[in-house]
């Protein structure tokens, strides 16, 4: 148990913690008076009546750029060791990362290509097709079922 | 010119195909020519390959050609593989021979069949099952030339299906043989459990060490085929009915080739024999009993083609006689010469029966020597063949038999010799009946039926194979003269396969002629009596017993005591066992297995939270059973 | 002054666990999917505390394998996720059930 | 710093031959995706389709080059040994390039006809097939871990390919989240069994196994029983196995077949190098379990598969059947058995992609015409397309003259063999189960009316069963409505691929030799 000794101030810190927070709960429920209305239920309580819900959807261009920036962020991963010792490793290292960053690389061409990094007004990279079959009933297939407004 | 052999199963394989894709357009007569022209190619490959199996060395005239393993599994390696030899290559010569000239004949046979490609079609699928049969450098490849010919066999004794007897000889070919193909395939599994190996020289090497019980089963098994296939006692009665397949058929295929697979397969396995004397004992008994018995029968019957076929059987029984007791090249030499005398015989019989409007009773015939002359001279030159008259192919060959036979056991000769007077009897018989006396056929039994009936000679493509074969029958006996060591070509060639022989006995010259004096005898004796009781005379009721016209009523008995009876039996177990006991039982598997798998899907409830549910109940499962093994 | 590697060890395991029964219980896919790293990375504390207990530099190398192939599973299932779930508003694992049986 | 400083750091050396094609297909996976993006023009689907092919073909060519080497020099290990080239790595790596040469004809057709443009689709196949090779030849358990991500993590966006089905994007889900559960449990096996042996390397570990007696084996064993749950999930071992039949159903359907036979390849290949290589030490505490999952898994597989109406997900249990067939033969634990469990992979991919392209092919355009339905009279209408399907739905029975009969004949064996009699009856008994619903498929596209006696629904073997009408077949043969019965269109690539898989089985099926050799050269095991 000797080797938990240096663990004793976090121990204690996390106890005075609890120990403050469920005090302080504790008081204001036996002090405070309870007449609950339905304002003060409501979440804001600063006086004024939510009138629409906070967008919970962020537009999809943001998980994109979001993900595309994990992956890169990532990779880097790999970058430190190499630079840790970069000079042991010689022209075998600098070959392997350099491969591999192109490897990356690639990628992110593909990426930018489909204007996956665009922000702001579309611009269409591919002039558009005519498509002769194309109607408004088949684009409404392509956004979703039919069946989906329901759900 | 070895490197050539693979072709020579495989050109009647093409015609096959070839048949199959494109017979209906090619059709009459086109198909039948391009079957015969396959099957003549694959004899001239075969006469070239022979011809370099001749310049080899007679020590070294074995050549192995493997194509590819056709399986390996586990020990077991069998390669898709030929074995030319002396033996395989005499085979296969005669084999194509015979097949080529009877294709030959069958384009003028079936001229008028709706079927005709379709006759060619099975008729080319035979000579490649029967070369690959001959040709193989295994067991396992044999076995399936084996069945091959029997498949091909089924398909043209029911060739006229229509016929309610031809569909149900077929079914009674294909069920005795069944019998034999059983046991033939216990022998396979004993030979490869004990040596390890199903490859010819493989086994052969291998035989010193397999203990004696072992190697008289394996001998007596496939013998057990070889009846089967071969038509022996007990499982002959099939190649009497098998006579309702188009006549062609029956010279080719239950005569001069298919049946005799029976006694090639002895002959191959003479190093097996050699160890098991028993085995070969029981096979020399069997041939001589089915000899005399098919011999008698043969006596009694009026149906031209059942006389040839009782023959057949008596004549096979011969062969057997004769590899039972190790004499292989006597069998092999009669072997020969019954191809050529039977098939000849047959497709006279052929000849005779177009001419007739398809009647086979021999006594509405009589009196068409004269207007059938080549056809009459051919039958009667087959007639003194068979019946071993001095000079003629089957004297040299039943000679040889027979004097073999005395050597080993007088009883054998004596059997022997009572069968070659029958022999000449009944052919004689046959002879006399279709050929001479009165134009019974003129006073028709049924009225309208033989209405201008003006028998003649076939065209020629049916002559042809008849004067070859006649002139083959005749003269074939020169190919193993035993007058003169320097004369035994065909004994000398096998030598070198036969050399394990169970017993060998060597007369003198002087002692091969006193057996030659003796043979003609028998054999005279044999024509004499034909000419003194039917040279005249159509109706002999004291010389064809009831007894004997119904082939001693083994057919009957058959019928009787195991036929009927199994099929009670299989009626009683389908309506009572089958319905009740075993369809309830698998109807009750059933019900079983679908109701666990109805309350077994619900588990797939589609949530994911239950499926990670279960990989982590596994989890936990897995981890449970991993500590009660920690320690 | 240092704690002994078991207590490490448990605490991956503990760690493991409850992201194993957190994927069990809750219906949010992100959430689940939250769960799932919290197990990846139980299994990297494995790693450095046996790497660190063996003087063996493997462990740690593996962790970084671990953690890049964690970030590539982020970016798909995110990918997967977003894709699906952009046409189902507030939408949980549970309405995901039209396969079955 | 204090561990890094006493290391010194050694460069390993790298054979970039050896792993030449799971390079090509990587760099080649590369190339097709900007192939199109450099160029600014539409670029047509069966451009990248060709590309695919010969990516595929020329990591082929590479596996035979290397293939050629071993021969010669016999196995050796690369890059710090954890990659493996022996010729059981080699025999996989044929299998994959072929499963990504057929997959990229079959799909070529499926996404023509779908109208799905760009390279995605056959990018992310090739990036799927390098990771099922490395799965093969690796020698490391972090490499077998990070060759299974590369292997999954394509697959699971190849399910969810289809945004225009629902059910696409189900599958995906739920693929994904179990994938990556299961992809936990895995690491923290290799986490635990580093621990125990100290090394992830899987010869180190063997030598370590073999060179000292553990005396507290439990940190190990648990190890072990969490890599077997990693690998289970990914061939869908019971109780590991249930997203199968809903992904199965799910994903577009090339995509299943490709996933199919893929995912055993690499699954299997790896499973097998670990447990009978480098645990094979500790057999006698791994056989039992696997033993226990092989029956399960061989029965659950034949018996759900009876009461599906959905072909797909009627030959996802099937696919779980087979993967029982192949933990049979892991379960002998003999080489024999290893050889018979190689073998029947290898006839499995080839089968099961054959008959998913059947299906793709009956499927339709929006890929939804999978009811039993509509198979009915198929062979009448399309005789060689049904004959074709019958091939192989024979072929997956075990029927004898086509390459599954041996395949099953060889794992038997080896059970038998190893005197485990039980689990050969019982994966006997459960092929005849599975007889029933391939044979009722092929009585059903012949319209064979099976004698009114035996039961009344058509084709399987059943009494009458009352309720439930979605199990079984309606019996009066009506078209129920909704399914299509109109002509099936057959273009040539896939039809070229689907005669290739049914030659295969025929040929050597009747003709197993050089199959039989070839998978027998993963007895040069590392």
């Amino acid at each position: 148990m000797g080797s938990l000794d240096s663990y004793l101030p976090i121990f204690f810190m996390v106890v005075l913690g609890i120990a403050f927070a469920s005090l302080s709960f504790g008081a204001s429920k036996l002090l405070a008076p309870q007449r609950p209305t339905s304002a003060k239920e409501a979440p804001y309580e600063c006086g004024i009546v939510p009138t629409h819900e906070p967008a919970r959807r962020f537009p999809v261009r943001f998980y994109l750029v979001a993900m595309i920036f994990v992956v890169v962020d990532i990779e880097v991963i790999f970058l430190f060791p190499w630079a840790v010792d970069s000079q042991s490793l010689g022209r075998f290292g600098l070959v392997e990362i350099l491969v591999f960053a192109a490897s990356v690389f690639v990628p992110f061409i593909y990426l930018v290509a489909n204007g996956a990094l665009d922000w702001g007004p579309i611009k269409r990279v591919r002039p558009v097709e005519s498509q002769p079959d194309r109607t408004s009933s088949s684009t409404v297939r392509h956004v979703g079922p039919p069946n989906d407004q329901a759900a | 010119m070895l490197r050539v052999a693979f072709l020579i199963p495989l050109l009647p394989l093409a015609g096959f195909v070839i048949l199959l894709l494109s017979g209906r357009k090619l059709g009459n007569p086109l198909a039948g020519w391009l079957a015969t022209i396959m099957v003549a190619a694959s004899f001239v490959v075969t006469v070239v390959v022979f011809a370099g199996l001749f310049r080899l060395p007679a020590g070294g005239r074995s050549y192995t050609q493997n194509w590819f393993t056709w399986i390996s599994a586990g020990h077991l390696h069998v390669n898709m593989g030929l074995l030319v030899d002396p033996l395989s290559m005499t085979m296969a010569a005669f084999v194509t021979g015979v097949s080529a000239l009877i294709h030959l004949y069958s384009i003028g046979y079936m001229e008028h069949d709706e079927d005709f490609p379709k006759f060619f079609l099975y008729l080319n699928l035979f000579v490649a099952a029967m070369l690959l049969l001959v040709l193989a450098n295994n067991f396992l490849l044999l076995f399936l030339g084996w069945e091959g010919v029997g498949v091909c066999s089924y398909f043209l004794i029911g060739f006229w299906f229509e016929r309610d007897t031809a569909s149900s000889a077929a079914k009674k070919a294909m069920i005795f043989n069944r019998i034999g193909d059983a046991a033939f395939l216990v022998a396979l599994f004993l030979i490869y459990e004990r040596t390890g190996s199903l490859d010819y020289h493989t086994v052969f090497s291998h035989l010193g060490s397999v203990g004696e019980p072992s190697l008289v089963a394996m001998g007596v098994l496939l013998f057990a085929g070889a009846v089967g296939k071969s038509a022996q006692i007990p499982l002959y009665p099939w190649l009497a009915d098998a006579m309702e397949g188009p006549t062609p058929v029956s010279a080719l295929i239950h005569a001069a080739t298919m049946v005799t697979a029976g006694v090639y397969l002895m002959c191959r396995i003479n190093p097996i024999l050699y160890r098991a004397p028993d085995a070969a004992h029981v096979i020399a008994i069997i041939g001589a009993v089915t000899a005399l018995l098919g011999a008698t029968i043969a006596c009694a019957q009026n149906d031209i083609k059942k006389i040839l076929a009782y023959s057949t059987i008596s004549q096979l029984g011969y062969m057997f006689l004769a590899a039972g007791i190790g004499a292989y090249d006597a069998a092999i030499f009669l072997m020969l010469t019954h191809a050529f005398y039977k098939a000849l015989l047959f497709l006279g019989a052929g000849s005779v029966i177009h001419a007739m409007n398809d009647d086979q009773d021999v006594k509405t015939m009589g009196a068409l020597a004269r207007l059938m002359p080549i056809t009459a001279v051919t039958f009667f030159i087959g007639w003194l063949s068979i019946g071993g008259l001095p000079v003629f192919s089957g004297f040299w060959s039943k000679g040889d038999v027979l004097l073999n036979g005395y050597g080993f056991s007088p009883a054998l000769w004596v059997v022997g010799a009572l069968t070659a007077v029958l022999t000449a009897y009944y052919l004689g018989r046959a002879y006399l009946l279709v050929f001479r006396g009165q134009q019974r056929w003129v006073e028709a039994r049924k009225p309208g039926d033989r209405a201008g009936l003006k028998p003649h000679d076939p065209s020629w493509v049916m002559s042809v194979p008849l004067i070859v074969l006649g002139a083959l029958s005749a003269v074939g006996g020169l190919i193993n003269l035993p007058i003169h060591p320097d004369l035994d070509f065909l004994d000398r060639w096998l030598s070198p396969v036969f050399a394990s022989r169970l017993f060998q006995h060597h007369w003198g010259l002087g002692g091969v002629w006193t057996f030659a004096l003796i043979d003609a005898a028998l054999a005279l004796l044999g024509v004499a009596l034909a000419v003194a009781l039917w040279g005249h005379a159509s109706e002999r009721p004291a010389f064809e017993p009831v007894v004997l016209q119904r082939a001693w009523y083994i057919d009957w008995a058959y019928d009787r005591f195991i036929a009927r009876p199994s099929t009670e039996v299989a009626i009683e177990t389908s309506s009572v066992v089958e319905a009740k006991g075993i369809d309830g039982a698998v109807n009750g598997f059933a019900w079983l297995v679908r109701s666990t798998a109805r309350h077994l899907r619900k588990v797939q409830t589609g949530y994911v939270r239950n499926y990670a549910l279960g990989l982590a109940g596994g989890l936990v499962l897995v981890l449970a059973y991993v500590l009660t093994r920690a320690s | 002054m240092s704690v002994s590697a078991t207590w490490y060890l448990t605490l991956a395991a503990v760690l493991f666990t409850i992201g194993a029964v957190g994927l069990l219980v809750r219906r949010n896919v992100l959430v689940m999917f939250m769960c799932v790293e919290l197990m990846l990375n139980a299994a990297n504390l494995t790693f450095v505390t046996f790497a660190r207990r063996l003087n063996d530099i493997a462990g740690q190398t593996a962790v970084f394998f671990v953690l890049v192939v964690a970030a590539a599973e982020v970016v798909v299932g995110l990918g997967i996720i977003v894709s699906i779930y952009r046409r189902r508003p507030g939408a949980t694992a549970d309405d995901l059930h039209g396969l079955k049986g | 710093m204090k561990l890094l400083a006493v290391l010194t750091i050694v460069t390993p050396h790298v054979n970039y031959v050896a792993i030449l094609p799971e390079l090509i297909l990587i760099g080649g996976a590369l190339l097709l995706l900007v192939s199109g993006q450099l160029v600014f023009a539409k670029i047509p689907t069966a451009f990248y389709s060709i590309g695919s092919g010969a990516i595929a073909a020329a990591a082929l060519v590479a596996s035979l080059v290397i293939w050629h080497d071993v021969q010669a020099r016999g196995p050796f290990t690369t890059i710090a040994d954890s990659v493996a080239v022996d010729g059981f790595a080699i025999v996989f790596l044929v299998l994959v390039s072929c499963i990504l040469i057929l997959a990229s004809a079959i799909a070529n057709d499926f996404l023509v006809r779908e109208g799905i443009d760009g390279p995605e689709y056959h990018v992310l196949a090739l990036l799927a097939g390098s990771g099922a090779m490395l799965m093969a030849a690796a020698n490391d358990l972090i490499l077998i871990f990070v060759a299974l991500e590369i292997m999954s993590i394509p697959l699971y966006i190849l399910a969810g390919m289809d945004s225009r089905r629902r059910e696409s994007g189900e599958a995906a889900i739920k693929y994904f989240v179990l994938g990556a559960f299961s992809s936990a449990i895995f690491v923290y096996g290799i986490a635990l069994v580093y621990g125990a042996t100290g090394s992830t390397n899987l010869p180190q570990i063997a030598s370590y196994l073999n060179t000292n007696i553990i005396t507290s084996n439990g940190v190990l064993l648990a190890g072990l029983g969490l890599l077997l749950v990693g690998f289970g999930f990914k061939v869908s071992a019971v109780p590991f196995h249930m997203w199968t039949p809903d992904v199965y159903q799910g994903a577009p359907t090339p995509a299943t077949g490709f996933m199919t036979a893929l995912a055993k390849a690499g699954g299997f290949a790896a499973l097998l190098r670990v447990f009978f290589s480098t645990f094979g030490v500790l057999r006698t505490d791994w056989q039992p379990l696997l033993w226990a999952i092989a029956i399960v898994t061989l029965l659950l597989g034949a018996i759900l598969g009876l009461v599906q109406r959905d072909v797909k997900r009627m030959l996802a249990y099937s696919s779980i059947n087979h993967a029982g067939f192949i933990l049979v033969g892991l379960a002998a634990a003999t080489s024999q058995g290893i050889s018979g469990s190689v073998y029947y992979v290898f006839v499995y991919a080839i089968l099961v992609l054959g008959s998913f392209a059947v299906i793709t092919l009956v499927g339709g355009k929006g890929d939804e015409n999978h009811d039993l339905d509509a198979y009915r009279g198929l062979g009448r209408r399309q005789p060689v397309l049904a004959f074709a399907f019958a091939l192989l739905l024979l072929g997956q029975t075990g029927i004898p003259l086509t390459t599954g009969f041996l395949a099953k004949l060889y794992v038997i064996t080896a059970a038998v063999r190893a005197h485990s009699y039980a689990l050969a009856v019982i994966a006997m008994l459960s092929a005849a189960i599975a007889a029933a619903f391939y044979l009722r498929l092929v009585f059903l596209m012949y319209g064979v009316k099976l004698p009114v006696g035996s039961g009344g629904d058509e084709g399987a073997l059943s009494l009458p069963v009352t309720g439930e009408p979605d199990d079984g077949l309606d019996p009066t043969g009506s078209v129920p409505t909704g399914v299509n019965i109109g002509r099936v269109v057959v273009p040539v690539p896939t039809a070229v691929a689907i005669f290739v898989t049914v030659a295969v089985t025929v040929v050597f099926g009747i003709w197993p030799g050089p199959l039989v050799d070839f998978v027998h050269a993963a007895h040069f095991l590392f």
